[in-house]
């Protein structure tokens, strides 16, 4: 048994920061020089980001700024062209979407992508799937762990359901829900599988006021009741300014502005790329 | 507002089926043993019974995992001609024990052979996967068509594409001649038999459908980014239906061998794929009653059409594309209801004169 | 070697001919057109008809059976397909398959069970000795309408306007409507093209292969509906070069592996490309967007 | 739910009808032995069931079998004495399944004995069955060994396979036809390989050199490997043990690749002038054994093939001929039957029993039967028929015999 010679080591400045309330917990999220090209087309370039443990996080940026692609390539949907993606202090270099989601991260759809065909209930318990202790051959035999586990799922999906208040539609089929019902399924499904960051692409897109307000009550809620991060694409900004402790702005594929919603809305750079340069 | 479509319990669903099947079963064994029966219709009943797993394991596939596959008669062919060798090499055991254990090695055999195949196919998407198990359809077909079996007294002897190195005793028997298929198949499928056999698949399919595995499946069907990302692996899942279903065509192609004396590896072609596909779409994708009474129906209905003599076919050919017309196009289907509701209130008040 | 070769090549045109007519009605349509290869059995034996019963000449046989395919062709679609514009794709995959059913049966009725010998249409031309390999009338015919067809499909759907209506209606049916394309007339159209090159590839195929019964098109309809796959289905160069390719494997793996697993190694070949290129040699990669 | 319940109709109008005609089933009453007549004549009905592929690829020799059949039962009902067939004809596609549900049917119809199958591998299914049920059968055309192997009550009219190759390899081999042969056959066909392996046997056996084997199946048009394969080995014969339509592509192939050898066949070949549109001039000196010829002079076949023309409109394939001769063999074995048993009357007697004088009589070495197939065909208690082949050439679109 040899020992390795002891080396030294040093502190490198960070580009990240965390809520202060985060501090000293490690990070659920650190994506550095991320970047990703489409055949030349770089659409994604040096990305930077660290998201805390209960942080509440902003993308935001003009239609076509790549906020999508960084939801993909942070769920391994796209294998980055650069850069690296750790989840939980892990590289998940070369990892599928499913192997970072049993990491940890779960994500919702800017074009709604439910299980149409199954109900409220089934699309929640898939989200439960690798929370299931029982192997095919138990549920084909019918053993009893079978049982017992589908009816812990069963208890599991109407108290996550509960939280929107959809447990009464628990046996509908998800194509026929309304529309906002049909975004707050894709929530709840996304976490049942038990995430540590929450990733939701424009959460209130199709919703009124009202709506939109208890959505950010019932985001705020998730977050203080599972202890978890969530990064949210939105382009309301009541929504964005309202409950994000910070925010990330990104246009033409670059972050232009990190920091907090006042640090943001005061940002003329931001102003810029969001209104275009040419006004008047 | 918005009308909620209610899913219906899926256990109710399944216990139709069972019921259906028992129905079927018990119907049809009595008009055996008291003598009510055509024999055109006795000598279909096991046949019936072999189309009727082969329609609920392709909707496993196409219904339940979303996959079009149109080489299913391969696996029925691999789990046939298993089925020849073990119940010839079983020689002297009882006919159940002979039956039981020639669907098991059959489905098992079959099983693997849609695992392996599944490895490739699986990656493919839409049109391009279906003719790809077209495709192994057809390799399955003509690797049979190269196999020669033999047994002897020193037990099996396999041969490729050349009958003459079997090396057999003269005594031995031929048991598969390469194109010209299996002969002398002792006939030991039984009716019971088949039954209980569709049964047992029915109950596992359905069973599975109503698990974790199978909703993993599903949602791979409905949205497969959605299932990655809900940490379902697509592969694994597809495979699992893909694996499971080949098994259970392999069963049903040992029954339908063990109910003939002879078998060619052609009448496993491409045809007979279509064929178990048309009862699945017919019967409703995803829908295992009505694979089991649409796999009844049409293969019965040819039977029936005997009469047009010359036009039987040209007949099946038209009822088969006016009902995917009638039930798929949307202008048809609604005056198809009216008509259904005019006939219905005409009951209904001739119900009421009484 | 030679000899081999040139059939391949032969062979291969006619897949190709055929192979053409399922790529443009699945890129227009996005069915698979499973009555195609009867459609060339129908052509086979109406150009049969016209020749042994009527004595039309050669070409004015094969024109009358293009006028009949061309005819059925959209019949077809207008009574079976276009009712299920909207319905899925297993739904016309059924029907197409109950439109093979019928055809064949009603060839069955019409022209009976004995096979038909197509009279040899080139019963007075030599055929050519090339390298010590003799390369007959037809197969250099076949080869020759294979090329010519493929240029003047390419130039036709590049330069006209139909034929630029045709590829928009394959991209985007609902943005060509918008664009005052007639969607209906457009895949019409390409029915139309599609029989009328099969009632040539029928009548090219039956002078290659003189019999003719009422399952003439169904293996052929198969294999050149695999050349469509393997160049990439909807893509015309690729039905050429899938059709070319299919052949010679063809007849390279019968003339020297096994007769027996010719159409084996035929799937195989497919099967290994399509694991490296799952949308053929030519086709387009398509990535679902996320 | 509509459809369910329309289906669910549909299931018991079906159920109610078939079992509704399996009443009719065969409940004859068997009055065996001694008929009504009692003067040795033979009356009454009997049902005589073809089965065969009428539609589908073999569709072919179904037809040509089931008109044959037709003929021969026409033309025994207009003799008016006393004794009438009713004939009926189910087709089987030419496949296994299908093949034992046409027979089912004729079961249900209340058939006596079967002239079927014609194709081989449906054959031994329906033999299996029929065997178990005791229905004779007389195949027209099946003629594979595995068809009466083991079955009692299966006969053949037509040649078994091996006596056809040995018969053709030694036709070769003492007319000195040819030193390199080249052997095309079909391997997916029993009938086809069976000759092959026997006339392979029996020419290594004789010293005839076979240079070439090339295989196809059913789906093969395009013959040009094979052809190739003959020619490149320098074959001076080509042995076809196969069936016609096969056999005009690889005339017509052959021809195209300027390759101009002797070509043998055997009686499947016979027909090939029959094809509509065929060029006869590539048949020209073509060679084959066949027990029918169209173009024989004496009466009986002269009868057969004119009235077949006028019926149908061509001319009688060997497998009409076969089915002509089935119907006839029956009846000649019946009414030898009711020659030696004071009489016999067969109506609603039971298959199982009509089975048994059959087999008795089909057995017998006295009984022989005369056909356009050929004259005193006997058999043997293997179901294998004995009778001579007529070796003929086709010169200038005629059969010529050698």
């Amino acid at each position: 048994m040899s020992k390795s010679p002891e080396v030294k080591l040093v502190n490198v400045p960070s580009p990240n920061f965390v809520p202060e309330k985060d501090l000293g917990k490690p990070l659920v999220l650190e994506a550095a020089h991320l970047g990703i090209d489409f055949g030349g087309l770089v659409a994604v370039d040096e990305f930077n980001i660290g998201i805390g443990a209960t942080e509440i996080c902003g993308l935001i940026g003009p239609n076509g700024a790549g906020k999508t692609t960084i939801f993909n390539l942070l769920t391994k949907v796209y294998e980055p062209t650069r850069g690296t993606i750790m989840l939980g202090g892990r590289d998940t270099h070369n990892l599928t979407p499913v192997q970072v989601n049993q990491m940890g991260i779960a994500r919702t759809f800017q074009n709604i992508r439910l299980f149409d065909k199954l109900t409220v209930e089934e699309n929640v318990k898939i989200g439960l799937h690798n929370h299931m202790g029982y192997h095919t051959l138990a549920g084909v035999f019918r053993l009893p762990n079978y049982w017992r586990e589908e009816k812990k799922a069963h208890e599991r999906a109407l108290e996550l359901l509960d939280i929107f208040g959809m447990a009464d539609l628990a046996n509908v089929t998800a194509d026929s829900l309304p529309y906002g019902a049909q975004r707050r399924l894709e929530i709840v499904r996304a976490l049942a599988t038990g995430p540590k960051l929450l990733l939701l692409d424009e959460p209130a897109a199709g919703m009124n006021p009202s709506e939109t307000e208890e959505l950010m009550n019932n985001i705020r809620k998730i977050r203080d009741e599972f202890q978890i991060a969530v990064l949210l694409i939105e382009h309301d900004m009541n929504l964005v300014m309202g409950i994000c402790e910070s925010i990330v702005v990104l246009n033409f594929g670059r972050i232009i502005a990190k920091g907090t919603p006042s640090q943001i809305q005061g940002n003329p750079q931001v102003i810029e790329a969001y209104l275009g340069t040419h006004r008047g | 507002m918005f009308s909620f479509k209610k899913a219906s319990g899926l256990s109710k669903k399944a216990f139709i089926n069972y019921a259906i099947v028992i129905v079927f079963y018990l119907v049809f064994q009595i008009l055996v043993s008291t003598g009510n029966i055509t024999s055109a219709l006795k000598g279909q009943l096991i046949p019936i019974t072999c189309y009727m797993i082969m329609a609920v394991s392709l909707n496993l596939v196409v219904g339940i995992s979303g996959e079009l596959s149109l080489g299913h008669a391969g696996f029925m062919s691999v789990g046939a001609f298993t089925a020849v060798i073990i119940s010839s090499a079983m020689g002297n055991a009882s006919n159940p024990a002979r039956l039981f254990v020639s669907i098991l090695v059959g489905a098992i055999l079959a099983g693997i052979a849609g695992f392996l195949i599944g490895i490739p196919v699986l990656r493919l998407n839409g049109d391009y996967l279906a003719i790809v198990t077209l495709a192994f359809g057809e390799i399955i077909k003509n690797i049979l068509n190269c196999l020669y079996v033999g047994i002897d007294e020193k037990g099996l002897h396999f041969a490729f594409n050349n009958p003459d190195a079997l090396g057999m005793d003269p005594l031995g028997k031929v048991l598969i001649n390469g194109p010209m298929g299996a002969v002398g198949i002792s006939k030991i499928a039984t009716f019971t038999g088949a039954v209980i056999l569709l049964l047992v698949v029915l109950i596992i399919i359905q069973n599975l459908v109503n698990s974790r595995t199978g909703r993993a499946i599903m949602a791979i069907r409905d949205n497969r980014i959605a299932a990655e990302s809900m940490g379902i692996s697509p592969m694994k899942y597809k495979m699992l239906a893909f694996t499971i279903s080949a098994a259970m065509a392999g069963s049903a192609g040992a029954v339908y061998a063990l109910n003939y004396s002879t078998l060619v590896p052609k009448k496993f072609d491409f045809n007979t794929s279509i064929l178990v596909l048309v009862f699945v779409v017919l019967g409703g994708i995803g829908n295992m009653t009505g694979s089991l009474i649409a796999a009844g129906i049409l293969v019965v209905l040819p039977e029936l059409l005997r009469k047009f003599s010359d036009y039987r076919m040209l007949v099946y050919a038209i009822v088969l594309i006016l009902v995917m017309l009638v039930t798929n196009n949307e202008k048809l289907k609604g005056r198809m209801d009216i008509f259904a509701k005019k006939v219905r209130m005409k009951i209904s008040k001739g119900g009421k004169k009484k | 070697m030679l000899a081999n070769l040139i059939n391949g090549i032969s062979l291969g045109s006619i897949y190709a001919i055929i192979a053409l007519g399922y790529t443009m009605v699945y890129g227009i349509a996005k069915m698979l057109n499973f009555a195609h290869g009867d459609v060339i059995m129908v052509g086979g034996y109406v150009s049969f008809c016209a020749m042994m019963y009527l004595g039309f000449p050669a070409p004015l046989a094969v024109l009358l059976a293009m006028i009949v395919c061309t005819t059925l062709g959209i019949t077809i679609e207008r009574l079976a397909y276009k009712p299920l514009r909207s319905a899925t794709s297993l739904a016309v995959l059924i029907t197409a398959i109950g439109m093979s059913y019928f055809l064949q049966n009603a060839a069955l009725i019409i022209w009976g069970a004995n096979p038909k010998a197509f009279p040899n249409m080139f019963k007075n031309f030599e055929a050519i000795e090339f390298a010590g390999a003799r390369i007959s009338p037809v197969a250099l015919v076949a080869i020759i309408a294979n090329v010519i067809i493929m240029v003047a499909l390419t130039l036709f759907t590049s330069r006209t306007k139909v034929g630029k209506a045709m590829r928009a209606v394959s991209e985007d049916k609902g943005a060509a409507t918008l664009m005052g394309i007639n969607v209906n007339f457009t895949i019409s159209l390409t029915f139309a093209i599609g029989s009328g090159l099969a009632a040539i590839a029928g009548v090219l195929l039956c002078t290659a292969y003189p019999t003719l019964m009422p399952t003439t098109g169904s293996m052929p309809g198969i294999k050149a509906f695999t050349a469509a796959v393997f160049g990439g289905i909807g893509s015309i160069p690729g039905a050429m070069i899938g059709g070319i390719l299919l052949g010679v494997i063809e007849i390279f793996a019968r003339a020297y592996i096994s007769s027996e697993l010719a159409d084996a190694i035929v799937f195989g070949v497919l099967i290994v490309v399509l694991i490296f290129r799952p949308t053929g040699l030519l086709g387009k990669q398509i990535h679902e967007k996320v | 739910m509509k459809k369910k319940l329309l289906s669910l109709i549909m299931v018991g109008a079906m159920v109610l009808s078939m079992t509704a005609c399996g009443q009719s089933g065969n409940t004859g009453s068997g009055n065996t032995g001694s008929g009504a007549s009692g003067n040795g004549a033979l009356t009454g009905t009997l049902k005589l069931g073809v089965i065969g592929p009428l539609t589908g690829g073999a569709a072919i020799y179904g037809n040509a079998v089931a008109n044959g059949a037709k003929i021969a039962v026409d033309e025994i009902n207009a003799e008016a004495t006393g004794f009438t067939i009713e004939l009926q004809a189910q087709d089987d596609e030419h496949d296994a399944e299908k093949s034992v549900n046409a027979y089912h049917q004729l079961q249900d119809w209340g058939v006596q004995a079967i002239a079927g199958t014609v194709t081989t591998t449906p054959c031994i299914a329906v033999s299996a069955e029929a065997n178990s049920d005791r229905v004779f059968m007389l195949t027209p055309s099946a003629s594979a060994v595995a068809v009466t192997e083991g079955k009692d009550n299966v006969f053949q009219l037509c040649f078994a396979d091996p006596n056809q190759g040995s018969a053709s390899a030694q036709y070769i081999f003492d007319n000195k036809l040819a030193t390199k042969v080249a052997i095309i056959y079909n391997n997916a066909d029993a009938y086809s390989t069976g000759i092959y392996q026997t006339f392979k046997a029996k020419a290594t056996e004789l010293g005839l050199e076979v240079v070439s084997e090339t295989t196809f199946t059913d789906d093969t048009t395009d013959f040009s490997v094979q052809v190739g394969d003959a020619q490149s080995n320098g074959a001076d014969l080509v042995f076809l043990p196969i069936y016609y339509t096969p056999a005009s592509l690889i005339l017509q192939q052959a021809a195209s690749a300027g390759y101009e050898p002797k070509f043998f066949g055997v009686d499947g070949m016979d027909g090939i002038l029959t094809i509509e549109g065929f060029d006869t001039s590539l048949a020209e000196g073509v060679m084959l054994l066949t027990p029918f010829s169209a173009d024989a002079t004496d009466d009986l076949t002269k009868n057969f093939v004119a009235k077949y023309n006028e019926n149908y409109g061509e001319v009688p394939s060997q497998f009409a001929a076969d089915g002509y001769d089935c119907a006839y063999a029956i009846k000649a074995a019946l009414e030898f039957y009711a020659a030696k048993n004071g009489g016999l009357d067969v109506t609603d007697m039971s298959s199982a029993d009509l089975c048994e004088i059959l087999i008795s009589v089909f057995t017998d070495p006295d009984f022989s039967a005369d056909g356009v197939t050929g004259l005193g065909m006997v058999w043997d208690a293997n179901g294998q028929v004995n009778k001579q082949p007529k070796a003929v050439v086709i010169k200038d679109g005629v059969y010529v015999g050698m």
